[in-house]
């Protein structure tokens, strides 16, 4: 059976891609690291951030929100400490959550040269943070702009992550992939407000979180098809996955590879029992090639 | 650290809420005081984080208050069901070679102390336990503590049960407030606020809470804020932290 | 205890408003109707629709994904049989949900008569037709265009109902508001879409649909908090309530009306529990008066 | 129609994944065959719809075939719990007052019409049935259509019980297919496409599914289309329709 993936001209085993945030720095859980097509980093910013004040996380049976605020050891100790210790061949993406253009420049060019590193997920859509995130990616003029001076400056796989919060994700894609990124990351978390009615106060130390979880599935597909039809670059789901049925609709619509997030907060080994389905699931069908589902959604 | 399918052996109620549960694992664990599990249930995404309260052989005990719906889920358990658990997590207690050491548990938080308490006197050290919850119904676990401490102190906010009064009062009127060489605390975040400011000498050890995601270093929810300015993360560099260490 | 809310000159016995979709026309469970602020009919068009093929729904635990299509009896056979057949004295709001600016004019003009109207529903916002609905609502130029032509035809409390589907809603409610709206709602169904993996096709007879339910509350929460910021216009919530906390939450973030629809299908009588739990929720604290929770959030 | 918890007396399991239920309502309803209860779950939004299979004085019986998650909630079910229920709901079935009926029912389709061959033959009518599954045992309730019916004939996929072949492919040789006033039909969707195109003279009433919201005219969720090119409410015109009026 044949799991694997190419984009842009990189090999992917099989679509799964550990989502930004969820799996840390790639130091622990090896082992299911090993068995994954890609891991993405926790968003890394020029000098590190302390992150948002607790509490930062929060759940029903379908959902999460989180305001971890980008907390990260920034660009240098990420360099130095984390990269040199990672026990995995991988391929790592490192999300960049730069503030102004300039500083996705630095960290792009500084990171661009190490080896370790495969390619960069360029964060333009965190909700938590107060500047960067996705304001820059709810514009589609910023989206360009912080995009083709990326393009410029390195040639590993360049991948924009993208918000649907106050803006239309089909421009910003649009702009993404005429700026010449290798993918569209779709989507990152939906803006959220939890309310500490009995203190009249927002429940989350940071006021505000996103929204991520199964229960979104259904409006990322739906997303993720409709942004298909307006961009031939390659589209990357990332929203509720937590089977390997999720990962089969998302390749249907139009996906490539399929970011896996919250669920790995529920068992770091998720993507093991995915894998599995979505072998027992082609077995079924005695089907063989994986990339051959993508986009074959009929209408 | 694992994940396992842990058998229910035995739930009894211990209070208004409060729950106990003994469970057998597959592949028994080597477990420090301090230490907790992660526990799925399958009415909220994530898992619940639930402190080790006892071990006797290679059974663990877990003891439970109802605060919201995952507690609620699992004070329906019954004997003979199974429960998926990830751990056990975190750091735990450094446990001392020698001193006289005393328990402060309040409430829901006495819990997490009775193992330590098993595991020092089990070293043949001292300790002695003052334990505190609002009324007399949910003061749990008095009588293990007996067995295993040499002087245990309750009290009660309204007097039902032993001294009337917040732990915090008692505390300061008690002989090992001043000739503990280190302090236990766990309780609720008032409770560790007022005997921060009490401003012990000895070091006093807290175990606390935040909400978290995944309880395994992957997720950066669990921040606790520390007196550098930065946070530390409750389930890889605690739980258990040095009070001082840490804003509350 | 006071339930009371007076919005645009109108006054509510309490800030609960029936959905429109979610209780038809109204014209069973009265006992329910009865006890809430106002009913919003059912999605009524120029000369009726059939509706979308089926399955027109589906679930999880906090989802809900419709693709109703507006199924509707027409104009015609409202204002004749419907209207006359109503048997309570709760306000009655028409949605509207028309294809032109006309469509909408027409209907206005004609139901603008009907003593039994207290008002209307501009629906710029389904999902779940082709023409119309939600793309109009993605322009902020549309919404200006139907509000202020619906606006000068008449003189009874106009909501518009707007959407967040690739749009940039803070927009388009300024829009409605400076087109003279006496309310924003917000919000409509997320879009979604379901995969029939097995058959590569979309779930729903209609290709896709619409997300309701609790799993949609802190992202439609968000939402009424950041449009708050940006208009005076008083906001009607409507996404995911299902308690009597969550309608005053949606109060606290500055919703003065709170709209109940997936749960009605769940339970009929759901407002009636939903009332029971704000009026014990308000004596637990010894309040008063409901309508003073209204944007009552601190920061 | 009203709301009522309904406590269960009894759960068997027919055969693989199909359950009955025998459940106690504090207020007693009065309830027609092809009446159907909506029934809240903990794992779905929604409630599902299940069809009353019998009653017999003031309890009444649903039996489950677990095709998802709800069904999968209902078939944990256990004596003693409290169900949720909303019903009885739906037009159900006109009872004639005379002729020779037949019952045709596939798989769990031949639930609802249990409590049907019931009424008619309380009524003194003659009534037959053709009971059809893929196996023998996914066939239920065949020994109480026996003590019901004038004759029973059953059918499997697979022969395994009664004749072999599918159930429309085994009325054709059945005396009843040409004598019968009229046929009351429950089964999935390819079993009614089939009998529709049997072309049989007299009318066919058909318990029809679909996928509902809130299964009480509310919601316009449970469309089915009618020949007319409109559409109708299973819910509310039916569920019981005759078969020539809807296009399947
Ligand atoms: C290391 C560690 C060890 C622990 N050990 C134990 C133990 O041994 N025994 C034990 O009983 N507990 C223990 N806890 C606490 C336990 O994890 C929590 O009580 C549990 O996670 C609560 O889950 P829940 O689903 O029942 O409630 P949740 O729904 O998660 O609610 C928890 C609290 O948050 C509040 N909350 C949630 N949303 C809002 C909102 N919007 N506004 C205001 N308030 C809100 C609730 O009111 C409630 O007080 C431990 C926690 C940690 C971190
Ligand atoms: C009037 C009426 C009476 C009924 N009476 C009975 C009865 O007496 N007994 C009985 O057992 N049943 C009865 N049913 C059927 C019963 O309501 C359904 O089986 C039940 O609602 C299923 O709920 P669930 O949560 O178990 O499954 P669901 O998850 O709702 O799934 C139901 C079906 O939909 C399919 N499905 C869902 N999502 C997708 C997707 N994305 N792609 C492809 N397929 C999908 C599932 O595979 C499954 O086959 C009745 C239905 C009606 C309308
Ligand atoms: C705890 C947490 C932290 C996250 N941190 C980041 C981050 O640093 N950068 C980023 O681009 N996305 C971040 N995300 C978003 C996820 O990568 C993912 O896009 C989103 O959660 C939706 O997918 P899911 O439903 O599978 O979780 C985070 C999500 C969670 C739950
Ligand atoms: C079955 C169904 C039908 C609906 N029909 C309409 C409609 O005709 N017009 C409209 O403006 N909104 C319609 N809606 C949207 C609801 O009115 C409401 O705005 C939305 O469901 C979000 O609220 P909720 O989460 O409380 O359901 C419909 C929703 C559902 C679930
Ligand atoms: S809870 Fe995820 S890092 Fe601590
Ligand atoms: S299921 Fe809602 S109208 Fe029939």
């Amino acid at each position: 059976m044949n799991f694997e993936i190419i984009l842009a001209g990189q090999r992917f085993a099989n679509p799964l891609v550990l989502a930004s945030g969820t799996f840390s720095y790639g130091l622990r859980y090896t082992h299911v690291i090993d068995r994954v097509g890609a891991i993405v980093t926790k968003g890394i910013t020029v000098s590190g951030r302390a992150g948002n004040p607790p509490p930062r996380i929060w759940d029903t049976a379908e959902t999460v929100v989180n305001s971890v605020g980008l907390e990260n050891v920034g660009l240098e100790r990420f360099s130095q400490e984390i990269l040199p210790s990672l026990r995995f061949s991988t391929p790592v993406y490192v999300n960049l959550a730069g503030v102004t253009t300039d500083d996705f420049a630095m960290m792009l060019d500084s990171l661009g040269k190490e080896e370790r590193v495969s390619g960069f997920e360029l964060n333009l859509s965190c909700p938590n943070v107060k500047e960067g995130g996705q304001s820059i990616g709810q514009s589609a003029s910023s989206v360009a702009e912080v995009t083709s001076v990326c393009r410029k400056l390195t040639a590993k796989p360049l991948w924009v992550k993208l918000t649907s919060n106050f803006c239309d994700v089909r421009e910003t894609a649009v702009s993404a992939a005429e700026a010449g990124a290798d993918a569209v990351v779709l989507l990152n978390t939906l803006s959220a407000l939890l309310i500490d009615a009995g203190q009249r106060h927002p429940f989350l130390g940071a006021g505000s979180g996103g929204l991520s979880g199964p229960a979104i599935k259904p409006y990322v597909l739906y997303v993720v098809r409709e942004v298909s039809k307006v961009i031939d670059t390659p589209i990357i789901a990332s929203g509720g996955v937590v089977s390997g049925l999720d990962v089969i609709q998302y390749l249907l619509a139009g996906a490539s590879l399929v970011q896996v997030g919250s669920v790995n907060l529920q068992d770091p080994e998720a993507c093991l029992r995915i894998l599995a389905e979505i072998e027992k699931w082609l077995n079924e069908r005695d089907l063989k090639t994986l990339a051959d589902l993508i986009g074959k959604l009929e209408d | 650290m694992r994940k396992q399918k842990a058998r229910i052996c035995e739930h009894t109620e211990l209070g208004p809420g409060l729950h106990s549960f003994w469970l057998e694992l597959p592949e028994p664990d080597d477990v420090r005081p301090g230490q907790f599990y992660e526990i799925k249930t399958a009415v909220r995404f994530l898992r619940r984080a639930i402190s080790l309260a006892d071990k006797i052989e290679d059974r663990l005990r877990f003891i439970i208050r109802v605060v919201g719906p995952g507690t609620e889920w699992m004070s329906g358990l019954k004997p003979g069901e199974n429960l998926d658990i990830i751990g056990p997590l975190g750091k735990g207690v450094k446990i001392p070679e020698e001193g006289s050491l005393t328990l402060l548990g309040g409430g829901i938080g006495i819990a997490p102390l009775l193992y330590l308490a098993r595991v020092l006197s089990g070293k043949g050290l001292r300790v002695n336990a003052l334990l505190a919850a609002c009324t007399r119904e949910e003061l749990i676990c008095t009588e293990e503590f007996g067995s295993l401490c040499s002087e245990v102190v309750t009290a009660t906010d309204d007097g039902s049960c032993g001294r009337k009064g917040l732990l915090t009062q008692v505390l300061p009127s008690l002989q090992c407030y001043k000739e503990s060489s280190a302090f236990y605390a766990c309780g609720p975040e008032p409770m560790l606020k007022a005997l921060k400011e009490l401003d012990i000498q000895s070091p006093v050890y807290a175990f606390l809470e935040s909400r978290m995601g995944c309880g395994i270093g992957l997720c950066m929810g669990c921040a606790i804020k520390h007196t550098d300015g930065g946070y530390r993360r409750v389930c890889l560099d605690g739980p258990v932290f040095n009070l001082e260490d840490i804003t509350l």
